[in-house]
């Protein structure tokens, strides 16, 4: 169990490595990256099978023997695990394995797989902010060294955001520190009733909401999403906008349940997160572009997230893992068939008789998105409405009919863009277009591989419905449950508390 | 509503019609129904010439002419379907005049009611109309283009007058409604605006004058008759008598307590008949669309008021 | 396994194997078993039709504390032999040369996903109609939605395209406001199986059923293409491939109604609906939808009348009809809902037909357009009577079956004294009469061209199914009580009184009908006109259509002596300035809208400095933080304020 | 500008050209003569510059004695409200079929149904007219009916039979009862 | 030259009816056949003027059973009022042969008789008997109503006599009738009537009805075939 903190160090260390290795041996070192992922995945699925009751009881593990709140601890629960899985399973997945790729890029890799596992197991507000900004570091180098110039310019835009960001998250970070003395996550959750119920405690989670939200495309610090998944290639945008994100999101839901008990702070993200929904469908709409097209929508997304997170209860934390897990697959695979089709929409004229296959992948990977039943994404924007409708707030009704209108809108491009596909031969509009400069491209068997095993995968879940809605209960249940968290760290504190109640 | 207590119901309405019971009556009452519309275009034309300072037809000019007609020893036929186009409108109302009760002989009214009654009669129409297309001539497709449109005026203000009527009676069957007027009061009485309604929409019903822009000798060459010759032209005219009678038989059922008894009945029905004679020799002609407009201001406004009446 | 199961089983395996055997030539016949196959096993559930226990499946999912269901009642057994009938021939029409002249035209793979689509649609609506639960009821909904979307978009032309999608987007709505209505229940009753939902309702404040009630027929009136959600259907339908637009045009539309049946009539209840007051008025909610119905049938009727393609009008008037369902569902008397509902199998029978007959007018002569058809009777009789007999039931003229269910329409209209609601069904029924006309007129009617005297019938593949629906909507016109079994049955599923009939058509005090007398003397009336006609007049002779009146002028090829243009001048005249768009200027208002707000969002993102954004976004969500604690401790605000400098 | 300005500007105009004859009949007659070949270009200096926009008509005499068709052009200003008629003499060509001319269709498009009417009466073929085809005698085969040299009656009687005279009318018609009210001779005009 | 008065109808009808009841019926027919007259009046020329009055008040036409008719199919009588140009003959002979029989043409105005005050001019057509089979020509320039009103009942009594039958010499003689359009008209000359095709359908033809014009007319004829309705798959 405790070898769970390899995933941090093995690939830190590698990051560190890479470079020093390549001057004695470049083989060496492309696969010493590699390997330190494979053994990743060994340790979470060893973790995994070792101890089946993870499901039911979540572990914290004490780095260095420290025992919190003094020390630095893991937190180890299902969801984590599983993010933790995620890492380097996807990392491997979008691997740039392009022979001419720098070893530098290999070695900020692992410096990202580092800072992402590392972010997703810390129950320390600190660390979190140190593999935060780690992983911050990584991803604007990992803009940057596209080499292309749009990267750069979308890289230092991402810089500028991501630093402003940075500061308003240790600036909430330390008013936290100011008002209770610990940064602990499960000492900070025992005091928060007290300490951060409080008007500080609401404006430390807005800045740290704003921070952590450059990374999770929140709606106003998300402007740096369509240039940089515009300019980068399309399996690090793959990355972004299906991991990074989606860790970002973690991280602050984690924090909003154990420090910020206040129903302002759901609100706040309610608000922006409709903001965000919003916004992202209606610019998509006017996308020229495929990949913009796909950023957009996943700002859209992510405000789908943020909306159905700020929902009081288990049914808003369901709804919202629901449409984490679902994005986090399906955006990278939609990111994968963009490969083929960069440039301009009308560029995609007729392309489904070029490749059918991958057209009729897009079009599973789209129906799933805009939740057509039965698709997993049906389920997930069903407990979505369902969560909304319960709720009596009025921001809460008007998600309720803010998210069905931009379901329209997506639906609305997203088939544009199918019929676009699917137009005939020698068809005007496809001929006389001045847009029309390159042609697409074939896509990679392996981004059309993953594709297709992501679509295979949703209409798996489609089949086995029942066990996955039985998993997502238990994913929310485990995340939304402060307690066992407080007393997976203390345990001493929980018996106690437990007696004091009694 | 002023006579929900006054619930209409007819000892026919349940009684189950016997086909030897109705079979001497579907032989009679078109017989019956073809003789009065003869004399009644007799009559139309009698007051035409009349009005006009001139002596008129000879009593028997109706029949000369159908027997002119069918006598005559070529006629050209534009195929099968010019052929079942006139089939189904004599057809069409021989089967409508047996819907229509007149003393003595229900047919199968309580079977029908006047609902359908007035979809019955839009199958002469219709069969003529399908005729009349197959002659290829577009002055005749004109001409049914017109007439459509006169029906589509002319059956708004009907059958608001319809459903008045129905409501007040509470009934459809139309021998149930004459059965009440007969001991009771005549509709035109209970409901004077439906009736000046009903006599509005009548003038439009018989196709004559001022509402004949559909025929327009003219213009469009007497539009649906363009083509027809001899006996397809005699099936007209006997349609004609039918449409008289059958215009004139429905108002008077409908607002003059039908006829207990013959000679009641046909001053009715030759009185009812009469009034749109007399009005359609004083009018020019409307356009389509006026006539459109009239038919959509005038009775229905008045049908409309009717009905608030009656409610 | 129960039958249900058997039925959608085997729907579900055929499908698979359509798909896979998509690209052979015997699909188009394996393809007519499969259908037949289907309607046998849903015969074999015909108690159903006759007052039956509701059959179940034994299949059921559990998700996320929902049990997901499927059952069969006789409402559903009734739609899905409509369904079923359909497709079988539908299928059958395509099986022949349709599809083999689809197959050159096209290519054999389009035509290998038409059969697909057809299967997918019935398949998908087998699983609506099946469904048992609110959820189900929605799966299947979408179901239908895509198949539909499937079929409409196998038309390669920029107009289909364009129909197709805007289809896609009323369905997403319709949809959307079908899935927020569910959820709302979900959270108002605590459920979504029926029989709760049901008990539920019954709790709930007259506020929240119009909430619901306003979703509900938002989401089924997009399907059904009521008004103001009509623009999308009749361009949809008409574009779809000859043989799929037989059976969308016969029963896609419908599952809208279905689904209200189930779910207003049924779980909420009409008796619910009507104690809905809409204020300011004095109209409750049950009238706004009977108006709803009425405006149905009038405006898209009378936007038929002004097409000038034979499969656009017929897919307005599909539009239109729609409407007298509506209306008569919405009387919520036992003659009124049978009126409604009966239209659903008249509707079927007789558009399914005239999407034939026009289809095999284009086989032939290769369009639809009336300017280039005319004088096709001499060629194509039997499709021309096929016609004829269908646009009588469209019209709703005796003896056929259009005209029964009109009737009780009207009839409990009369009972209900609705005058209003009676002159607009009454107005449409008379557009529907004109515009039928000039459908029979244009194509068959007038001068043949020259281009199309070598045309012949329709071949004996499509005249089958075409002869067999007129048989149906004859027969049925004049014994209604055969499908007025069905309909009894239906009512009493969704919980309405059953209409008392009997084979003849009703029995009422106040003047029923018996439309076995009525065709009788009807009949009769036909054989004086022949007597009269054929045996006291003289021979006649058939002449050459040029051998016409033309004021002394002389026919030729060369002058086209044809009236199709601009066919109800004298009316058009009248009321052409009432055609102003409203509807479609709404839409392009809608879209203008979303464009603009597009715009506006756009400007966000493309912001030059995404810091300062961020920093006023900070402050003003600190802002809001701070508004939203009532203003309390004001030091920390201004120190926070501080820091923010 | 009024008439009297316009009536002076033109006399001005027309007494520039060489071998014209001007006759100004009355304030608005005018009668130009014109060489066949100078024909056109004072019908556009008309119209272009002297307000004689509408061309009436065009009229053909026959003179078989001369050898000769006389074309007078009829043209007619709105403002001045006076009318021109422009003559000029057309050799007959009696040896051939038609005689030539040309057409003013590209000055005055009404031209066009004029000439077509002369082309089929007189036979005089206009080059360049538009439509140089049958008219009003769709069914005539024989020589331009209006030319002087046509007899007509030869060809009537060459053509046409003619019914019997029935002398003994009036008796017929007394012997069945009727007859004549007043005698033509008791008619008093 | 042909001679009004002497049509020579060659054949009566084909059969002889034997049934005595069939005589009454016949005549019958024929009663009302001269009791109820459509005309229809192809205004020519100046005759024309003369109809209105006969038709109105003054001396109302419809006691006698005449009223006007304004197609060809529906009509009796052609009334042809005056002068008659080559090229309205043309039309007059269409008209007359999309009239059904029994038929009858009147000739109104002396052009009609002998090309009147236009018997010089080489576009009028001058005895229009040798074109169309005239029942009654009512002389004058213009006959008066009464003339036309005589006329009118001399046609009734001809009828009611059973010598109305001038319709049947078109069809027996048919080409001496196409003869003599044919020398106005030339040999391309056709309506889109098939009147050949008529007589033998009715049984009214005889020798004559086919000749050497005929045959110049079957050369140039147009298929007037109508289209049947048939099935064929």
């Amino acid at each position: 169990m405790d070898n769970i903190v390899l995933l941090v160090v093995l690939p830190l260390l590698a990051a560190f490595l890479m470079p020093v290795v390549a001057r004695s041996s470049e083989v060496l070192a492309r696969t010493l990256g590699l390997s330190v992922l494979f053994i990743s995945i060994a340790i979470i699925l060893n973790v995994w099978n070792q101890s089946g009751q993870i499901d039911s009881q979540a572990v914290s593990i004490a780095i260095g023997g420290f025992l919190p709140p003094l020390g630095i601890n893991f937190y180890v629960d299902q969801i984590s695990l599983f993010f933790a899985l995620a890492v380097p399973v996807m990392v491997l997945l979008f691997w740039p394995w392009n022979r001419s790729t720098s070893i530098r890029e290999y070695s900020l890799m692992m410096l990202l797989t580092a800072s992402a596992s590392g972010l997703i197991l810390s129950g320390d507000l600190f660390n979190i902010y140190v593999f935060y900004e780690l992983l911050a570091i990584a991803s604007y180098s990992l803009v940057a060294i596209q080499g292309r110039a749009a990267a750069v310019a979308a890289s230092f835009r991402y810089l500028l955001m991501g630093s402003v960001g940075s500061v308003m998250m240790l600036l909430g970070i330390a008013i936290i520190y100011t008002q209770t003395g610990t940064l602990n996550l499960a000492h900070l959750s025992l005091l928060a009733p007290e300490k951060l119920n409080n008007i500080l405690g609401l404006g430390s989670f807005a800045l740290i909401l704003t921070g952590m939200g450059v990374k999770a495309e929140l709606f106003p610090v998300n402007s740096w999403v369509p240039e940089v998944y515009g300019s980068v290639s399309s399996n690090l945008a793959a990355l972004m906008a299906g991991l990074l994100s989606k860790l970002a999101v973690i991280v602050i839901v984690r924090l909003l349940i154990l420090l910020f008990p206040q129903p302002e702070a759901l609100q706040l993200m309610a608000v922006l997160g409709i903001m965000g929904v919003i916004t992202g469908e209606l610019v998509a709409w006017r996308a020229k572009d495929f990949v913009r097209m796909l950023s957009f929508s996943s700002i859209g997304q992510l405000g789908l997230v943020f909306l159905a997170f700020s929902i009081p209860g288990e049914m808003g934390m369901m709804a919202g893992i629901a449409i984490v897990l679902h994005h986090m697959v399906v955006k990278p695979a939609l990111f994968m068939l963009a490969t083929g089709w960069r440039g301009s929409l009308e560029n995609l004229s007729g392309v489904a008789r070029r490749s059918p296959f991958a057209v009729l992948l897009f079009i599973v990977l789209i129906l799933s998105l805009l939740g057509i039943p039965p698709l997993p994404g049906f389920w997930a924007k069903y407990l979505l409405m369902v969560g909304l409708s319960s709720q009596d707030g009025s921001i809460y009704t008007l998600g309720m009919f803010i998210v069905p209108v931009a379901m329209i809108i997506e639906i609305a491009y997203l088939f544009r863009l199918v019929m676009i596909m699917y137009r005939k031969e020698g068809d005007e509009a496809a001929v006389n277009n001045p847009d029309i400069k390159v042609a697409p491209q074939s896509h990679s068997k392996w981004g059309l591989a993953i594709a297709a095993s992501v679509a295979a995968m949703l209409i798996a879940i489609v089949l086995q419905l029942q066990p996955a809605s039985d998993k997502l209960v238990s994913l929310a249940s485990q995340l939304s449950d402060r307690n066992q968290y407080i007393s997976t760290v203390f345990p001493q504190i929980h018996t106690v508390r437990m007696q004091s109640i009694k | 509503m002023n006579s929900t207590s006054e619930f209409v119901t007819s000892e026919f309405v349940t009684g189950n019609v016997s086909l030897a019971d109705v079979l001497p009556q579907m032989i009679l009452m078109p017989l019956i129904a073809f003789v009065s519309g003869l004399l009644m275009i007799l009559m139309y034309r009698k007051i035409a010439a009349r009005l006009q300072r001139r002596v008129g037809p000879p009593f028997f000019q109706p029949v000369y002419d159908i027997v002119k007609l069918y006598g005559k020893k070529t006629q050209i036929s534009h195929g099968l379907i010019h052929d079942i186009g006139i089939v189904v409108a004599v057809g069409g109302y021989v089967a409508a005049v047996i819907l229509l009760p007149i003393p003595g002989m229900d047919g199968i009214a309580d079977k029908g009611g006047i609902i359908t009654l007035s979809y019955v009669l839009m199958v002469p129409s219709l069969g003529l109309a399908l005729g009349v297309g197959q002659c290829a001539n577009p002055n005749g497709s004109i001409g049914i283009s017109r007439a459509l449109t006169a029906m589509l005026a002319y059956d708004i203000p009907f059958i608001i007058v319809v459903f008045g009527v129905a409501t007040h009676y509470q009934s459809t069957s139309l021998v149930g409604m004459i059965n009440y007027q007969q001991t009771h009061q005549w509709g035109i009485f209970e409901m004077p605006l439906l009736a000046a309604a009903g006599l509005f929409t009548l003038q439009g019903m018989m196709g004559k004058h001022p509402f004949e822009i559909y025929v327009a000798p003219a213009e469009i060459a007497t539009g649906p008759m363009v083509e027809m010759s001899g006996k397809y032209m005699g099936g007209l005219f006997v349609m004609q008598s039918f449409q008289f009678y059958v215009a004139s038989v429905l108002y008077a059922s409908l607002f003059l307590g039908g006829g207990s008894n013959w000679f009641e009945f046909l001053l009715k029905i030759f009185f009812v008949v009469e009034i749109p004679i007399f009005i359609s020799f004083l009018f020019p002609r409307y356009r389509t669309e006026d006539m459109v407009r009239i038919m959509w201001k005038w009775p229905v406004m008045i049908a409309l008021i009717g009905i608030a009446f009656v409610m | 396994m129960t039958v249900l199961d058997d039925l959608l089983l085997f729907t579900a395996l055929a499908s698979v194997a359509i798909i896979a055997l998509r690209r052979f030539a015997s699909i188009s016949k394996f393809s007519v078993v499969v259908y037949a196959l289907a309607t046998v096993l849903l015969i074999k559930m015909s108690a159903l039709g006759y007052g039956g226990e509701p059959v179940y499946s034994s299949f059921t999912v559990n998700v996320l504390g929902q049990i997901l269901q499927w059952r069969f009642d006789a409402l559903s057994w009734f739609f899905a032999l409509i369904t079923l009938v359909s497709a079988l021939l539908a299928a059958f029409f395509m099986s022949g040369a349709w599809g083999e002249k689809y197959c050159k035209e096209h290519s054999k793979e389009a035509y290998g996903l038409l059969q697909v689509a057809l299967i997918l649609n019935v398949l998908s609506m087998l699983v609506l109609l099946a469904s048992g639960d609110l959820l189900s009821l929605f799966i299947g909904w979408e179901l239908v939605s895509w198949a539909s979307f499937m079929m409409m978009a196998l038309n390669p032309d920029k107009l289909a395209r364009k129909a197709a999608i805007k289809y896609i987007v009323y369905a997403m709505a319709g949809a959307m406001a079908f899935l927020m209505a569910i959820a709302m229940t979900y959270n108002m009753t605590g459920s979504l199986d029926y029989v709760q939902v049901m008990q539920g309702m019954a709790h709930l404040s007259n506020s929240q059923i119009a909430l619901l009630v306003s979703l509900y027929v938002m989401g089924f009136g997009i399907k059904m293409g009521v008004i103001p959600f009509h623009l999308w259907q009749a361009a949809a339908y008409a574009e779809t491939p000859g043989a799929g637009a037989v059976f969308m045009g016969a029963i896609s539309a419908r599952m809208g109604l279905y689904a209200l049946l189930v779910v207003i009539v049924q779980i909420i209840g009409l008796t619910r609906v009507a104690a809905i007051e809409i204020p300011y008025t004095f109209l409750d909610m049950q009238n706004v939808l009977a108006w709803v119905g009425a405006l149905t049938t009038i405006i898209p009727t009378y936007i038929a009348l002004k097409q000038n393609d034979a499969r656009h009008l017929l897919a307005w008037h599909g539009v239109g009809q729609g409407g007298y369902m509506l209306l008569g569902v919405m009387i919520s008397d036992s003659i009124g809902t049978a009126g409604g509902i009966m239209h659903v199998f008249n509707h079927a029978t007789y558009q399914a037909a005239l999407f034939m007959t026009v289809t095999a007018v284009i086989y032939r002569t290769g369009t639809s357009n009336f300017s280039k058809l005319g004088g096709l009777v001499t060629q194509m009789p039997l499709t021309f009577m096929v016609m004829v007999v269908s646009i009588i039931g469209l019209a709703g003229i005796p003896p056929m079956n259009g005209f029964v269910s009109k009737w009780l329409i009207y009839r409990a209209l009369l009972l209900d004294g609705q005058p209003l609601l009676f002159v607009a069904a009454v107005i449409g029924t008379l557009g529907t009469i004109l515009s039928v006309y000039k459908l029979v007129h244009n194509t068959f009617l007038g001068q043949l061209r020259l281009e199309h005297q070598e045309v012949r019938e329709a071949p004996l593949s499509m005249l089958i199914p075409m002869l067999g629906l007129a048989i149906i909507i004859f027969a049925t016109g004049v014994m209604p009580g055969v499908v007025l079994d069905w309909v009894a049955a239906a009512q009493i599923a969704v919980g309405i009184a059953p209409v008392e009939h009997n084979l003849g058509g009703i029995e009422l005090v106040q003047g029923g009908l018996d439309m076995i007398w009525v065709t009788g003397i009807m009949f009769y009336g036909f054989a004086v006109g022949a007597i009269i006609f054929y045996v006291l007049g003289g021979k006649s002779k058939h002449i050459h259509q040029y051998d016409n009146y033309a004021g002394g002028h002389f026919l030729t090829s060369k002058v086209r002596y044809h009236y199709s243009n601009h066919f109800y001048a004298g009316l058009m005249h009248m009321i052409g300035g009432w055609y102003r768009n409203v509807f479609i200027k709404l839409e392009h208002a809608l879209v203008s809208l979303v464009s603009f707000m597009s715009q506006f969002s756009e400007n966000f993102y493309r912001s030059s400095q995404p810091v300062m954004l961020v920093a006023v976004v900070v402050v003003l969500a600190l802002y809001f933080v701070l508004g939203s604690s009532g203003g309390a401790e004001v030091s920390a605000g201004v120190s926070l304020g501080g820091f923010n400098q | 500008m009024k008439c009297d300005e316009i009536n002076a500007w033109l006399d001005a105009l027309l007494s520039e050209i060489n071998e014209i004859e001007v006759t100004r009949k009355s304030e608005r007659r005018v009668r130009v003569d014109v060489p066949a070949s100078s024909l056109p270009a004072l019908l556009e200096l008309l119209k272009g510059k002297a307000s004689y926009v509408h061309l009436s008509a065009i009229s053909c005499v026959d003179w078989p004695d001369d050898e000769e068709f006389e074309l007078v052009y009829h043209c007619w200003s709105y403002e001045a409200k006076s009318l021109l008629s422009a003559h000029t003499r057309i050799p007959r060509n009696s040896s051939e079929e038609f005689a030539h001319y040309v057409s003013v269709y590209d000055i005055y498009k009404p031209a066009a149904f004029f000439e077509r009417d002369i082309y089929e009466m007189f036979g005089v073929y206009f080059e360049s007219s538009p439509y140089m085809e049958k008219f009003i005698l769709t069914e005539w085969n024989g020589p331009p009916p209006m030319r002087k040299d046509f007899n007509a009656e030869a060809y009537v009687n060459d053509t046409f039979s003619w019914a019997d005279y029935h002398p003994q009318w009036l008796q017929d018609i007394e012997e069945e009862g009727g007859g004549i009210a007043i005698r033509p001779e008791d008619i008093r005009l | 030259m042909s001679k009004l008065g002497n049509i020579p109808v060659n054949a009566q009808d084909g059969k002889k009816r034997t049934n005595p009841l069939a005589g009454v019926f016949d005549e019958l027919v024929q009663f009302c056949q001269s009791r109820s007259m459509f005309m229809l009046h192809y205004c020519t020329g100046c005759g024309a003027i003369e109809l209105p009055p006969a038709m109105t008040s003054r001396f109302d036409m419809e006691r006698l059973g005449i009223q006007p008719m304004v197609t060809p199919r529906q009509a009796d009588i052609l009334l042809v009022t005056g002068y008659v140009s080559v090229k309205t003959l043309k039309r007059v002979i269409l008209t007359y042969e999309q009239m059904q029989s029994p038929k009858y043409v009147i000739g109104i105005c002396s052009c009609t008789v002998n090309g009147g005050m236009y018997w010089q001019s080489y576009a009028t057509a001058k005895v229009l008997n040798e074109y169309l089979p005239v029942d009654v020509y009512i002389a004058g320039c213009m006959p008066r109503p009464e003339a036309v009103i005589e006329g009118m009942r001399r046609l009734m009594r001809n009828i009611e006599d059973g010598k109305g039958n001038a319709w049947k010499d078109y069809f027996q003689r048919y080409d001496y009738y196409l003869g003599n359009q044919q020398h106005l008209f030339g040999n391309d000359w056709q309506t889109p009537t098939d009147i050949i095709g008529e007589a033998r359908h009715y049984g009214l033809e005889s020798e004559e009805t086919y000749g050497e014009h005929t045959k110049i007319l079957e050369q140039h004829q147009q298929p007037l075939e109508p289209y049947k309705m048939r099935i064929k798959l």
